[in-house]
């Protein structure tokens, strides 16, 4: 009973509840926490992907989906491959970390949103690199 | 107004209030549970429903009341929607005896702690009908765990109270108060007195069905015990009847041990109004140290349950008795 | 007394009950057919599978790496343990040496795992015996450990922190300085612990002499982990086949040999004293290095057959890699310490009461996933 | 003991009939790869490649009255099976048992194999070890591979009319699984 008097006594600043919704402004993920994958994209709505589809073969779920094209390239006017969609199932992924570890261009990135429940499914299936964006210059595979 | 019309008149008044204190006391008592357990548990508890939380139980009685009652099929449907009124009226039975000041007290009968032993008692029918009849196999064991804890502690309640009785030499519950004007009996009765205190307070956890001796609920073993297959508002009267129930063995204990209504020492005997907030001091303070009970020890083996009734606390209490009756005997008893 | 008649293996006293897939002490989708006899028991019967993902099955079609992540879904309390025993399982394969800072880190995260997983198990324990607040004082501490997780792998629970060939990421720059805090902090707290639980009274009637398994009996059930070394049956991994940095820290193995729940409960505690000086003895202590040697990208196992064993917090899981040559396992077997665990339940809650069984139930500590593989 | 005593001692416990006792050493792994080699002098076949233990093949009808020999046989005293696999080798179903003692701390693997797919069919070694008797049910589960002798062969993860069983190599099930 000593134990438990203590805390009771002490209960005011010893609260170890999150009050979760109150405290959504000061509460901060931490830059590792798996969230969710997201592709930052610069000023120039530009994105890093080569579309080398790593992180696809290294999914183990098949939540990655690259749907590419060739293209000319206008940076180095050579030929080769441009992603159209990237498109990722949220509801396949297990965040697990492999297609970050994989990334040889750094393009996607661990996003620390954490509210990622939605009431529609298809609301799941995110395409992540923005409309009409492209890939940035000077970006190799 | 004929006299007898006048008197129902008066009744159903006194009815309706003992209803709503009845109510209220249940949903405060529930209320104080969450937050005294929430702070034992380095938590907060509910604190958004009105001033910190006041409303929460109201807001969950609200919930209870429009919830659908649900029920098996094969239940014995008589006996089943029975059972939550044993319980509930029984307790309330109880709560119209309580003094809580020397004119606030429904009926004040020749025989009163007797009738408060014996209305307590009835509760566990209900809760052995409630079990039978959901038929539901771990009700059952509830039911049966419940019966048998009931009526082991009904003796050391019965017994520990005639130890106190002693000191009186009165059952009406007004005369032992007043018995308490010259030192509340558990100084007057000094060591004897302290044991059955203590034996009182742990077989009247025990008949609460309260943790450590909550076996009928174990809700680690036996799902929710006797009140798994019930829902909505009867699942509430077994759960407001088990707050009031707790709330009248420590009125029950304030009464009997630590003087009612009267103020320590007799500090604010000018004011007899005072005497419901002393009781209520006290007796939150008993409650408070059972919910301490439940939220620090774990729960008892059901075997262990009748050992220490049996071959403890009823020898003590038998004994106990005896030293009591020799120190009345003696004189021995300290008086202011 | 007298003559019984039977019906269906049923004396007639003896009657049926469910204890799960959705009851509070199976602590999961565990469900146990019991013969009971009143309140005695008479037998025990699980029944598994209500979550099996078949997760051998999986691994059969997944390359190496893939694999490390489907074992954070077995054990989920001891999800880094289960991690490195793949992870050695195939640098023992391919004979790569990692470097001794992901040694060091993996034995630290290790040991913050198997305290955080007993932290959950204590405060469970605590509360399958009727002491509700155990709970969250056990989860407090746990918390503070998830905290550390989540800064440095990403993740709370599924962590995926290591790869074969090492660490996925480097520790972060706050980790040292936290575990050094939780290390302060949990020395108070073990000494409370033992004060709200250990030395109640009424918890040591609960759990003394009751669900008693022997030395002999635990050897030929293939016990393993404090459900073992409560029997006396010296078993820990760590000590007789060291991997990572085991084998630099000096450590006593937690031994009793009552065997009974008290015994176990009492080996948990201390394993949480152990493991804090495990942590303690590493922490200073990390040489500097890489945190991952690079493997090929695609991982191929030369032919052949390897087994691993680590002492997760239950016991002892074994991965069992049967290699053709390919990027997937022919067969990966995980020997899981709760399946093994779990069977011996009939045998020690027999002839107790409901809430025997429930006590004993605790202290074997069983992970359903982990079972249901 | 080492791998090599382990070998010499257990291989004499089960000689072969058609070979003369004393009459050519043991060749160990070679005798293994290539069959068209003289007869072992064990009916135990003896293998160490690829695996870190002694791998023991045995043939089904010996393999309860070996194991009873591992475990009590002082100098063996196997008597911790911590690990009970099924295997399908296609076309060969077997089971290998990883065993540990406790006193000596040695570990050996012993296998068991079977070309009926049909009907595979071993002794339970469920009498020894306790333990096998889950892991055990679990491989009849997965495998379909029948335990004679065994107190209580029926599915423990799977329900009881579940068809198939999904560990062998050729079971496919076009809804559940995905293969890649």
């Amino acid at each position: 009973m000593s134990v438990t008097g203590k805390y009771f006594l002490n209960s005011r600043k010893g609260a170890i509840t999150q009050q979760y919704p109150d405290n959504r402004d000061t509460l901060k993920m931490f830059e590792r926490f798996r969230g969710e994958v997201i592709m930052p994209h610069d000023e120039n709505n530009e994105h890093a992907c080569t579309g080398c589809q790593k992180c696809e073969i290294a999914c183990p779920n098949g939540s990655i989906e690259i749907i590419w094209d060739r293209g000319i390239d206008e940076y180095s006017g050579k030929k080769r491959k441009k992603i159209d969609k990237f498109v990722y199932h949220l509801s396949l992924c297990t965040m697990c970390g492999l297609c970050i570890d994989v990334c040889p261009t750094d393009a996607i990135k661990w996003g620390q949103n954490f509210e990622n429940s939605v009431y529609d499914r298809t609301k799941l299936t995110r395409v992540l690199n923005k409309p009409d964006s492209k890939l940035r210059a000077g970006i190799e595979d | 107004m004929p006299e007898t019309a006048a008197q129902i008149t008066e009744m159903i008044i006194i009815a309706i209030i003992y209803l709503g204190i009845f109510s209220v006391a249940g949903l405060f008592l529930v209320f104080m549970e969450r937050r005294v357990a929430a702070w034992f548990q380095l938590r907060i508890g509910p604190n958004r429903v009105g001033y910190q939380g006041l409303l929460q139980t109201m807001a969950d009685a609200l919930k209870l009341v429009s919830k659908e009652l649900t029920g098996t099929v094969k239940a014995d449907k008589f006996l089943y929607n029975l059972a939550p009124y044993f319980v509930i009226i029984s307790s309330l039975m109880a709560l119209g005896l309580i003094p809580f000041s020397k004119s606030f007290q429904a009926f004040d009968i020749n025989i009163g702690i007797f009738f408060l032993i014996a209305v307590s008692s009835i509760g566990v029918i209900g809760i052995l009908l409630g079990g039978w009849a959901s038929n539901n196999k771990y009700s059952l064991i509830g039911a049966m765990r419940s019966g048998v804890q009931t009526i082991s502690y009904e003796l050391s309640v019965g017994l520990s109270l005639l130890t106190m009785v002693l000191l009186t030499g009165s059952l009406q519950l007004s005369e032992m108060v007043e018995v308490q004007k010259h030192g509340w009996l558990i100084l007057q009765g000094h060591i004897p007195a302290v044991i059955a205190f203590m034996v009182f307070m742990i077989a009247g956890t025990a008949e609460t069905n309260r943790a450590p001796f909550d076996m009928v609920e174990a809700e680690s073993e036996l799902g929710a015990g006797f009140h798994t297959e019930y829902s909505g508002m009867k699942f509430a009267y077994f759960f407001l009847a088990e707050f009031i129930n707790m709330f009248i063995i420590a009125a029950i204990a304030t009464t009997v041990f630590f003087g009612a209504w009267l103020s320590p020492f007799g500090i604010t005997e000018s004011l007899p109004w005072l005497g419901i907030i002393w009781f209520l001091i006290k007796t939150f303070a008993l409650v408070f140290l059972m919910m301490w009970f439940r939220w620090t020890f774990p729960r008892l083996r059901v075997d262990q349950l009748l050992t220490l009734e049996w071959k403890y606390l009823l020898p003590i209490n038998l004994v106990n008795i005896v030293v009591m009756a020799l120190i009345v005997w003696q004189k021995l008893t300290i008086q202011f | 007394m007298q003559e019984t008649t039977t019906i269906n293996n049923f004396k007639s006293e003896e009657y049926f009950i469910n204890m799960g897939p959705q009851h509070p002490a199976t602590h999961g989708v565990l469900r146990l057919l019991l013969t009971i006899d009143g309140e005695i028991i008479k037998k025990v019967e699980p029944d598994l599978g209500y979550i099996h993902r078949s997760i051998e099955k999986m691994c059969e079609r997944d390359s190496y790496q893939q694999i490390v992540h489907l074992t954070d879904r077995m054990d989920y309390l001891s999800s880094h343990i289960n991690n490195e025993a793949v992870c050695l399982t195939v640098e023992k394969a391919l004979e790569l040496e990692v470097p001794d800072r992901v040694k060091v880190i993996r034995t630290i995260i290790g040991e913050l795992t198997r305290i955080a997983s007993h932290c959950l198990w204590w405060g469970v324990m605590g509360m399958d015996v009727g002491a509700l607040t155990t709970y969250f004082y056990g989860f407090r501490d746990r918390e503070m450990i998830n905290d550390i997780f989540e800064e440095t792998c990403g993740a709370r629970l599924t962590m995926n922190y290591n790869v074969p060939g090492g660490l996925m990421w480097d520790i972060h720059p706050n980790f040292v300085n936290r575990v050094k805090k939780f290390i302060v902090h949990f020395k108070t707290k073990i000494p409370e612990f033992d004060r709200l639980l250990t030395e109640n009274i009424i918890f040591q009637k609960r759990t003394k002499g009751v669900g008693v398994l022997s030395k002999e009996d635990a050897i030929s059930f293939g016990a393993s982990g404090p459900v073992a070394r409560a029997s006396g049956y010296s078993c820990d991994v760590r000590k007789y086949h060291p991997y990572s940095a085991l084998d630099k820290v000096t450590f006593t193995e937690a031994l009793q040999t009552q065997g009974d729940t008290f015994a176990r409960y009492v080996v948990r505690i201390q394993e949480l004293w152990e493991s804090l000086s495990i942590v303690e003895q590493l922490i200073d202590n990390i040489p500097e290095g890489e945190h991952r040697v690079a493997t090929n990208a695609v991982i191929k196992l030369p032919k052949g057959e390897y087994y691993q064993k680590v002492e997760t917090a239950r016991g002892e899981l074994g991965v069992y890699v049967v290699s053709t040559g390919t990027k997937n396992p022919y067969r990966l077997k995980f020997r899981s310490p709760g399946f093994s665990n779990l069977s011996l339940l009939n045998h020690i809650a027999v002839g107790g009461k409901i809430g025997d069984l429930v006590a004993t139930m605790a202290t074997l500590d069983l992970v359903i996933p982990d079972i249901d593989r | 003991m080492t791998n090599a005593a382990l070998k010499e001692l257990i291989g004499s416990w089960f000689p072969n009939p058609e070979v003369p006792v004393d009459d050519k050493p043991e060749k160990g792994i070679s005798e293994v790869q290539e069959p068209q080699e003289p007869q072992p002098s064990s009916l135990l076949e003896f293998t160490e490649e690829g695996s870190e233990f002694l791998n023991i093949i045995v043939p089904a009808t010996h393999l309860h009255a070996l194991m009873l020999k591992l475990k009590t046989h002082p100098d063996t005293h196997f008597n911790y099976l911590f690990c009970l696999t099924g295997m399908d080798w296609e076309p060969a179903l077997g089971v290998v048992y990883h065993l540990e003692s406790t006193e000596h701390r040695h570990m050996v693997v012993v296998k068991v194999k079977t070309e009926d797919r049909d009907n595979p069919n071993f002794d339970s070694v469920s009498d020894i070890w306790r333990t096998a008797e889950f892991h055990e049910r679990e491989v009849y589960d997965f495998f379909g591979i029948k335990f004679n002798n065994h107190p209580n062969l029926k599915r423990l993860f799977l329900t009881d009319e579940w068809d198939g069983f999904p560990l062998r190599k050729d079971y496919v099930d076009d809804i559940n699984m995905v293969i890649k």
